[in-house]
């Protein structure tokens, strides 16, 4: 029986550890992330089957909650953990030939980081800790975002930074009212009371948690650091940042409003946010010329996606909303790794300039069509199957208004299909310019990445099946208040 | 088991090409056409048999599915037969272009997927067929790369997303009402749906077949499509791939929804069936009079495929059994002579260095005499000239509709056909006669790869117009699998009471007239062969160069009816690319680039929480 | 007995058909207050033209036009003549309606191969007069095809014999009115004589035809004109009982078309059109909606 | 038509229908086609001889040369000519196409017309009335009843004279030799 603890911890030791082992060698710190998310890998995969059965409750300084900080390994958390190891192992060998300049060692720290904290985010069963990690989530995404020194990565960087600052803020405020409301900082604890005092006392560490927690869940108002940072950040870390931070901002929105509020009646507001997303993220990236942003945008459109699973509420739609995560992490991530090594071989970011790609870059090209084709939902893809629960849960709730936002939604879905088919036709079809067409693959270890999730999406996209049994464990341990707060102060 | 090994051989074999051609071209191609062949061979032992049987594996709990009967066959023989055709002649027509593979491969994976979504069982992996068609499709469409072709199939993917999302929408609100996607299941759950279901159900699903099918107004994808892909698979496209959307139409009119129920949609006069013909007749005088203001020899052709798309829901929506028989088999003949017309304009484009453009061909019947008789044929098959297959249908057809009483519908009808009748008098003047420019005196004859197609399909058209029973029992059968009576036949046409057809009559007429009159040809006159220098221009000697009337073949009638016949859905749908792209032009502007906004945006969307719950306290 | 007629009504037709033409030379001539020709000119012409050594432009060139003249003798065999039609069994009006198209095509076909733009014009503008003219055409023949419920046009002939004359009969009169108006455009008629001008386009589809040539297509343009009046009588005249009758009804209305054609000069194709397009559509469009209100 | 016509038409349909059907290129070569409109309409009416204006070489018989013959307008001459599907005659009409007319010392007109193609016939005058085409006409029915009309014979027979001839004042044609020539 492995202990969750580890999660955290050993990826943590290692990013400290670090400098030392760049004493060692400078070459050896490249390999630090590997070895880390490998572990984190085997660890979560060894959990899944146990917290499938009963979740895993990791005490920690010997107190039984609500007087101890805990860590909740529910089947959720240790499903986002195995994918943030997953997402983080493939980036992190995709990272060892494109990192090649700059201060690399810091690189693997801030990456190691980066992941220490979106686990911890992931695992925590405590209020206070969730912020904890979250600052370490953001600030060492800041950093990265900086990573290459430019003009545009220092601006980008500044306005997230800024953003985020305002966002942690209000997250603190909220969780302080509620420290102040009920005295305890555990989640369980928390939701076990928050029928005992007045909704409007509620309300406002609601009100302010929610759009703390938004910023980096990158909501619609709330989103506006995303296309600067996820375009001007080096395309591993633009892969991360959509592929894990993204997501598990919107974990923690999901867990405390499920979880800890309770507050089922948010989730019509979050509905319409969620297709007012949708449309906002897929017109923007229509418009683009620059495919950074362009990808920027588009996973402005999929958060508003998932969020709009989520607020339908239901086992499938929860289940739906998961499964689209999934495929978002896999194939922004795909798609991230493959456009920054066309960007790397162009030289421009320019979808103009990626002409012809299709001859000079064959591999790559194909690892983008299938992250595209995945993305808008064919089959036989990953994002079939997500896309097609999602559809099926928005139908059973035979009602014309779901059924009415689905219609807006799948607007959203032709509008990204748009873009992301003229992309596919640039890189084969068009002829490119003076360049002559010289054939040269990518470095062998980005490929092996790129190849690695492309057939995570064609075989999920065949075989869907287990995944959907589990996730739907995970939904309905994420709708079940009263066995969280139950299993928790037992 | 032979469908499933039927999938896995066309699956696989379109995988096995493209490895194949990495290591050599000549083993590629013998495989691409030993790959066809098996696939028709194998369809051809599968005839008669019906069986329905469900897979061993399914997608999220859905249990998978596979039907084998004569209307699933029939589809499927023509999808092969004309695979198989079309890669024989891509040898020639693809020879020396690039990406080779790939084409062989998008073709023969299309061929495939084609061919899952006819003998898929249930909805959901007929969608999913559809889908693996629809992207591969666009893969292709754009292959010879170049701003129309990709236009082309930006239009074409587009235009069949909207398609899919709504039958992915309606296949998952039947899921929902009835828990299961399978077609026998279906249609017993059907007869007990609300109306409001199934209405929902009917307009999604038509807007998809009807797209695909590319009736007037969702016609606008095809014209550019088949026009830019390269000829083969242009033939592919409107012989096969188009009329997936009647295929549809069939399952979700005659197996899902049935006759009762139909009749249960009406709404006085306004029935699922009307609303069908009266879209049907207007594509085609539509298409029609657009096809005469075309002047690019694909274009026509492409925009007669829309028409005669028009023809066949005509006789669909006419449920009588003749009406029913005439549009199945005008599928099958239209499939036949539409390949036949795009291998002939492939081989010329082949021949000529790629000239479209009919204003500079001419005189061509000299040096192409086997596209000359493709091109002939083919178009008179398309008029429906009796002793062409075209004419039987038709004539099915034209009948139904009189003898139902819909005389407007009929006068539709007959009007494409006088237009189709211009058109395709102009596409074979243009191209074969008239004089021979010069630069098209060295223009070498069809390559025998490309012959051999041309040949059969030439005689299929001769074969099938002059015995029409034989084909005529297949789409019975069809047709009686879907509920209708079946006509009775004869091998030489329809012996039935009001108005019979008899081919052998007029085959004999035609034969013994002609050979009278050649006779009193041959025996009175006689003539001696002038070259084409050797000819009337008022006592002088003609021009060198180009000598002929071929620029705005039709001047005066383009004057008269080109303001009525502009291509309004076509613009309108460009209009509402263009919006959309203004609309995320501006909706970026929301993303200012300055923070202090940024954060504005952060503080708002509080106060608009903190409003919302001060007003109506949903909290 | 069907077997000699199989034989018989061609001839019959051919020779009526030649002898229309002699006529309306000799008619002509005397409108122009002229004395014409023999009534037999026609005959001499086309033994002088047979006697005549011709050029020829290919195999397509040659076979256009016996198509085209086998395909003018076939119907005759679909049409009732008096009480007989050995074929009318075999398809009905549709079929009628398609080997009608079998002539002007194959003039068409060989007339394109001759490679002379004069041709080219003649045949594009006789497409487009076919166009014209079919749209009224078309409506006409519907209504009277909706009306009688049947598709055969011995059905057609034999309804008229029990009751009445289709163009005496209520709401097939309009529908008549708009087939007089087109009858001068199928038979090529002025002002309808736009396909072979000679003074614009040297004969048109002609340009290149000597001597066989010649004479088989004049003896095609004779049996169309037979067909086309006779197809008139048929569908609006009752047709009739015996031949006799069946040809003076015949003659009395070529005779009248021969008048018009003999006072009007000629349209441009595009006034044509226009002109096909408006007065003849709009009736015979009333026509059927008559008929469809009316029923049978 | 009386008895003897009958017979004749019986031994020799041919002949007859070359004589009375003579359709006439209607091709303006000079001032002589003047006289042509009246010969055919309602005052002197020519198609009661059969005669008939055709619009093209190919499908007539009679070749009427109207009038003086240009340099250029030879050239014309002879392509219509070699145009018509024999047999064909040919008749000069006026004095110019004999001997120049008033054009006799013109550097430009042709005299001797049946230097370069067979003239079976000619009409002299200038300018000759309607009836002189009629006499003209019947008399080439005579003609051909003695199988004497056979100019399109003598150009077969004596082409590479005739051609010499054409090529000498036209400088040269563009179109190839009708028949074989024969050297020498």
């Amino acid at each position: 029986m492995v202990s969750p603890v580890l999660l955290i911890a050993v990826p943590l030791g290692l990013a400290f550890a670090m400098p030392l082992i760049a004493l060692i060698s400078r070459r050896l710190p490249r390999f630090v992330p590997l070895v880390a998310c490998a572990f984190n890998l085997i660890v979560a995969i060894r959990l899944i089957p146990t917290v499938l059965s009963a979740p895993v409750i990791q005490r920690i300084g010997g107190f039984s909650p609500p007087f101890c900080i805990n860590l909740f390994a529910g089947p959720v958390g240790v499903m986002f953990a195995g994918l943030i190891a997953l997402a983080g192992l493939v980036i992190a060998i995709y990272a060892l030939s494109y990192i090649r300049t700059g201060p690399t060692v810091r690189y693997h720290m801030l990456y190691m980081l980066l992941l220490v904290g979106a686990t911890g985010v992931v695992l925590t069963g405590d209020v206070f800790n969730l912020f904890v990690f979250f600052e370490v989530l953001c600030i060492s995404s800041y950093a990265l975002v900086a990573y290459f020194g430019d003009r545009n990565g220092l601006e980008a960087a500044a306005k997230y930074l800024i953003q985020g600052a305002v966002g942690s803020a209000l997250l603190l405020m909220g969780i302080g009212l509620l420290y102040g409301l009920f005295g305890t900082l555990n989640m369980a604890d928390i939701a076990s009371r928050i029928g005992s005092v007045s909704d409007i006392s509620v309300f406002v560490p609601l009100a302010l948690i929610v759009s703390g927690l938004g910023v980096e869940a990158a909501i619609f108002p709330l989103n506006a650091w995303l296309p600067d940072a996820h375009s001007s950040a080096p395309s591993s870390i633009s892969a991360i940042l959509s592929g894990i931070a993204i997501e598990v901002g919107l974990y923690a929105v999901v867990r405390m409003i499920f979880t800890v509020f309770g507050a089922t009646s948010i989730f019509m507001f979050l509905l319409f946010l969620g297709v007012l997303t949708v449309l906002m993220g897929e017109l923007c990236a229509f418009a683009q010329t620059n495919i950074k942003r362009m990808l920027a945008y588009s996973s402005i459109g999929q958060i508003g996606l998932i969020v709009f699973a989520f607020a339908m509420a239901s086992t499938i739609s929860l289940a739906g909303g998961l499964f689209q995560l999934l495929t978002h992490t896999l194939s922004k991530a795909l798609l991230f790794l493959a456009a920054g090594y066309m960007i790397h071989r162009s030289g421009s970011m320019e979808i103009s300039s990626l002409n012809g790609m299709g001859r000079r870059m064959p591999l790559t090209s194909l690892a983008f069509s299938f992250g595209a084709f995945s993305i808008v939902g064919l089959p036989p893809f990953i994002g079939f199957p997500s896309k097609f629960l999602i559809v099926r849960s928005a139908l059973e709730k035979q009602q014309t208004l779901f059924t009415l936002l689905l219609g807006f939604v799948l607007l959203g879905t032709l509008v990204e299909g748009a873009y992301f088919f003229r992309v596919v036709q640039a890189i084969y079809f068009k002829k490119s310019g003076d360049e002559p067409a010289s054939r040269s693959l990518a470095p062998a270890l980005p490929l092996i990445s790129m190849l690695i999730l492309a057939v995570l999406i064609i075989f999920v996209g065949i075989y869907p099946q287990p995944v959907a049994d589990a996730l739907s464990t995970a939904a309905s341990d994420l709708l079940d208040r009263a066995a969280y707060i139950g299993s928790v102060l037992r | 088991m032979m469908v499933e090994l039927l999938l896995i051989v066309a699956f696989g074999g379109s995988l096995l090409t493209y490895v194949l051609g990495k290591l050599s071209s000549r083993l590629r191609n013998g495989f691409a056409l030993l790959n066809a062949l098996a696939l028709v061979i194998m369809i051809g032992m599968l005839y008669g048999q019906e069986f329905e049987r469900s897979l061993p594996f399914g997608f999220l709990g859905i249990q998978f599915s596979i039907r084998m009967n004569m209307l699933s066959w029939f589809f499927a023989a023509t999808i092969l037969g004309i695979g198989l055709l079309a890669v024989l002649y891509s040898f020639r027509y693809m020879k020396g272009k690039e990406r080779l593979d790939y084409y062989y491969f998008t073709l023969l994976f299309i061929n495939a997927s084609m061919l899952g979504t006819v003998v898929a069982g249930d909805l959901l992996s007929f969608f999913i067929f559809w889908e693996m068609m629809s992207w591969s499709t666009y893969l292709l469409i754009s292959l010879r790369g170049g701003g129309k072709a990709i236009f082309a199939g930006i239009k074409y993917i587009i235009m069949s997303l909207v398609g899919s999302l709504a039958m992915l929408v309606a296949i998952v609100s039947l899921y929902t009402a009835f828990g299961t996607v399978d077609i026998g299941e279906l249609a017993v759950h059907m007869q007990s749906a609300s109306l409001g279901l199934a209405l929902l159900v009917v307009i999604l699903f038509s807007i998809t077949f009807v797209i695909i099918n590319a009736l007037w107004p969702f016609h606008t994808w095809l014209p550019d499509a088949h026009a830019e892909a390269v000829s083969p698979f242009s033939a592919i496209l409107s012989a096969v791939l188009v009329r997936k959307g009647l295929y549809g139409l069939f399952l979700l009119m005659y197996v899902i929804l049935g006759f009762s129920f139909l009749d249960r949609l009406a709404v006085g006069a306004i029935s699922f069936s009307n609303v069908l013909a009266w879209i049907g007749a207007i594509t085609i005088v539509f298409a029609a009079f657009r096809a005469l203001l075309q002047n690019d020899s694909k274009r026509i052709l492409a925009w007669s495929t829309v028409g005669q798309g028009g023809y066949m829901v005509l006789g669909v929506s006419v449920a009588t059994s003749m009406g029913m028989a005439g549009g199945t088999f005008h599928i099958l003949n239209h499939c036949i002579y539409i390949a036949l017309l795009f291998f002939v304009a492939g081989a010329i484009e082949h021949r000529t260095g790629g000239i479209r453009d009919l204003d500079s061909l001419g005189g061509l019947i000299k040096k192409m005499p086997v596209a000359f008789v493709g091109g002939l044929v083919g178009i008179f098959g398309l008029i429906g000239l009796p002793l062409t297959n075209g004419f039987v249908s038709k004539w099915l057809i034209y009948k139904s509709l009189i003898l139902e009483g819909r005389p407007f519908l009929a006068f539709a009808a007959f009007l494409g056909t006088w237009g189709t009748i211009l058109y395709g008098y102009k596409f074979i003047h243009n191209i074969f006669l008239g004089q021979l420019p010069d630069e098209l005196r060295d223009v070498k004859r069809v390559p025998f790869t490309m012959a051999v197609p041309i040949m059969v399909l030439v005689v299929l058209v001769f074969l099938f117009g002059v015995l029409p029973g034989i084909p005529l029992s297949v789409v019975n059968q069809v047709g009686t699998y879907m509920g209708f009576e079946p006509l009775d036949l004869n091998v030489w046409g329809i012996p039935s009471e009001s108005g019979t057809l008899n081919v052998v009559n007029l085959l004999a007429a035609i034969a013994v007239a002609g050979f009278l009159v050649w006779l009193l040809f041959k025996t009175l006159g006689r003539s001696t062969r002038v070259d084409q220098s050797d000819n009337y221009a008022a006592g002088a000697a003609i021009p060198r160069g180009r000598y002929g009337f071929t620029r705005e073949f039709y001047a005066p009638l383009y004057r008269i009816v080109s303001p009525y016949v502009k291509d309004f859905p076509d613009a309108l749908f460009l209009w509402i690319a263009d919006r959309t792209k203004a609309l995320g032009g501006m909706t970026r502007k929301i993303y200012s680039g300055y923070v202090g906004s940024y954060v504005m945006y952060i503080v708002l969307f509080l106060a608009a929480l903190v409003f919302v719950q001060l007003t109506w306290s949903p909290w | 007995m069907r077997i000699v007629w199989l034989f018989l009504s061609p001839l019959i037709a051919l020779v009526a058909g030649v002898l229309l033409l002699g006529l309306s030379r000799k008619i002509m001539a005397r409108i122009h207050w002229r004395y014409g020709p023999p009534l037999l000119q026609p005959v001499i012409d086309i033994i002088r033209l047979f006697s005549q050594r011709s050029a020829s432009h290919g195999i397509l060139f040659d076979l256009g036009i016996v198509v085209s003249l086998a395909g003018s003798l076939i119907i005759t065999l679909f049409l009732p003549f008096g009480n007989i039609a050995p074929l009318s069994g075999s398809g009905g009006m549709l079929v009628i309606l398609y080997m009608m198209l079998i002539g002007p095509l194959g003039i068409a076909l060989s007339g394109g191969e001759s490679g002379n733009p004069n041709a080219s014009i003649g045949i594009s503008r006789n497409l487009m007069l076919a166009i014209g003219y079919e749209v009224p055409l078309l409506m006409v023949l519907l209504a009277v095809m909706t009306r009688y419920g049947t598709i055969s046009i011995v059905e057609i002939v034999r309804v008229q014999q029990a009751s009445t004359w289709s163009i005496a009969s209520w709401p097939l009169v309009v529908s008549g009115l708009a087939y007089l108006l087109v009858m001068p455009a199928m038979l090529g008629f002025r002002p309808f004589e736009v396909v072979q001008a000679p003074q614009e386009i040297s004969s048109g589809p002609m340009v290149e035809y000597g001597g066989s040539y010649l004479a088989l297509v004049s003896i095609q343009h004779a049996l169309s004109l037979y067909i086309t009046i006779s197809l008139f009588v048929n569908l609006m005249l009752g047709g009739s009982g015996n031949i006799v009758i069946f040809l003076f009804k015949m003659l009395v209305v070529f005779v009248l078309f021969l008048f018009v054609n003999a006072v009007f000069p000629r349209f441009r194709i595009e006034q044509a059109v226009r002109y096909l397009w408006r007065w003849p559509t709009l009736i015979g469009l009333i026509g059927l909606v008559l008929v469809a209100l009316v029923g049978r | 038509m009386d008895r003897n016509q009958l017979i004749k038409w019986l031994e020799a349909p041919a002949k007859m229908g070359h004589k009375y059907s003579l359709h006439a290129v209607y091709f303006c070569t000079g001032c002589g086609i003047i006289e042509v409109p009246p010969s055919i309409t309602a005052r002197w009416d020519a198609e009661r001889f059969g005669v008939l204006p055709t619009a093209s070489p190919r499908q007539a018989n009679l070749f009427l040369i109207t009038g003086y013959v240009s340099v250029k307008t030879l050239k014309a001459i002879i392509r219509t000519y070699e145009q018509m599907p024999e047999p064909k005659y040919t008749v000069g009409f006026g004095s110019c196409p004999i001997n120049g007319g008033m054009y006799w010392d013109s550097y430009n007109t042709i005299k001797h017309l049946d230097k370069y193609i067979p003239i079976d016939g000619w009409i002299a005058g200038c300018m000759p009335r309607p009836e002189a085409i009629f006499v003209a006409v019947t008399h080439l029915w005579t003609l051909i009843d003695k199988d004497m009309a056979d100019g399109y014979k003598r150009y077969r027979k004596y082409y590479s004279q005739y051609r010499a001839n054409q090529e000498k004042v036209l400088l040269g044609l563009e179109w190839p030799p009708l028949f074989p020539i024969e050297a020498g």
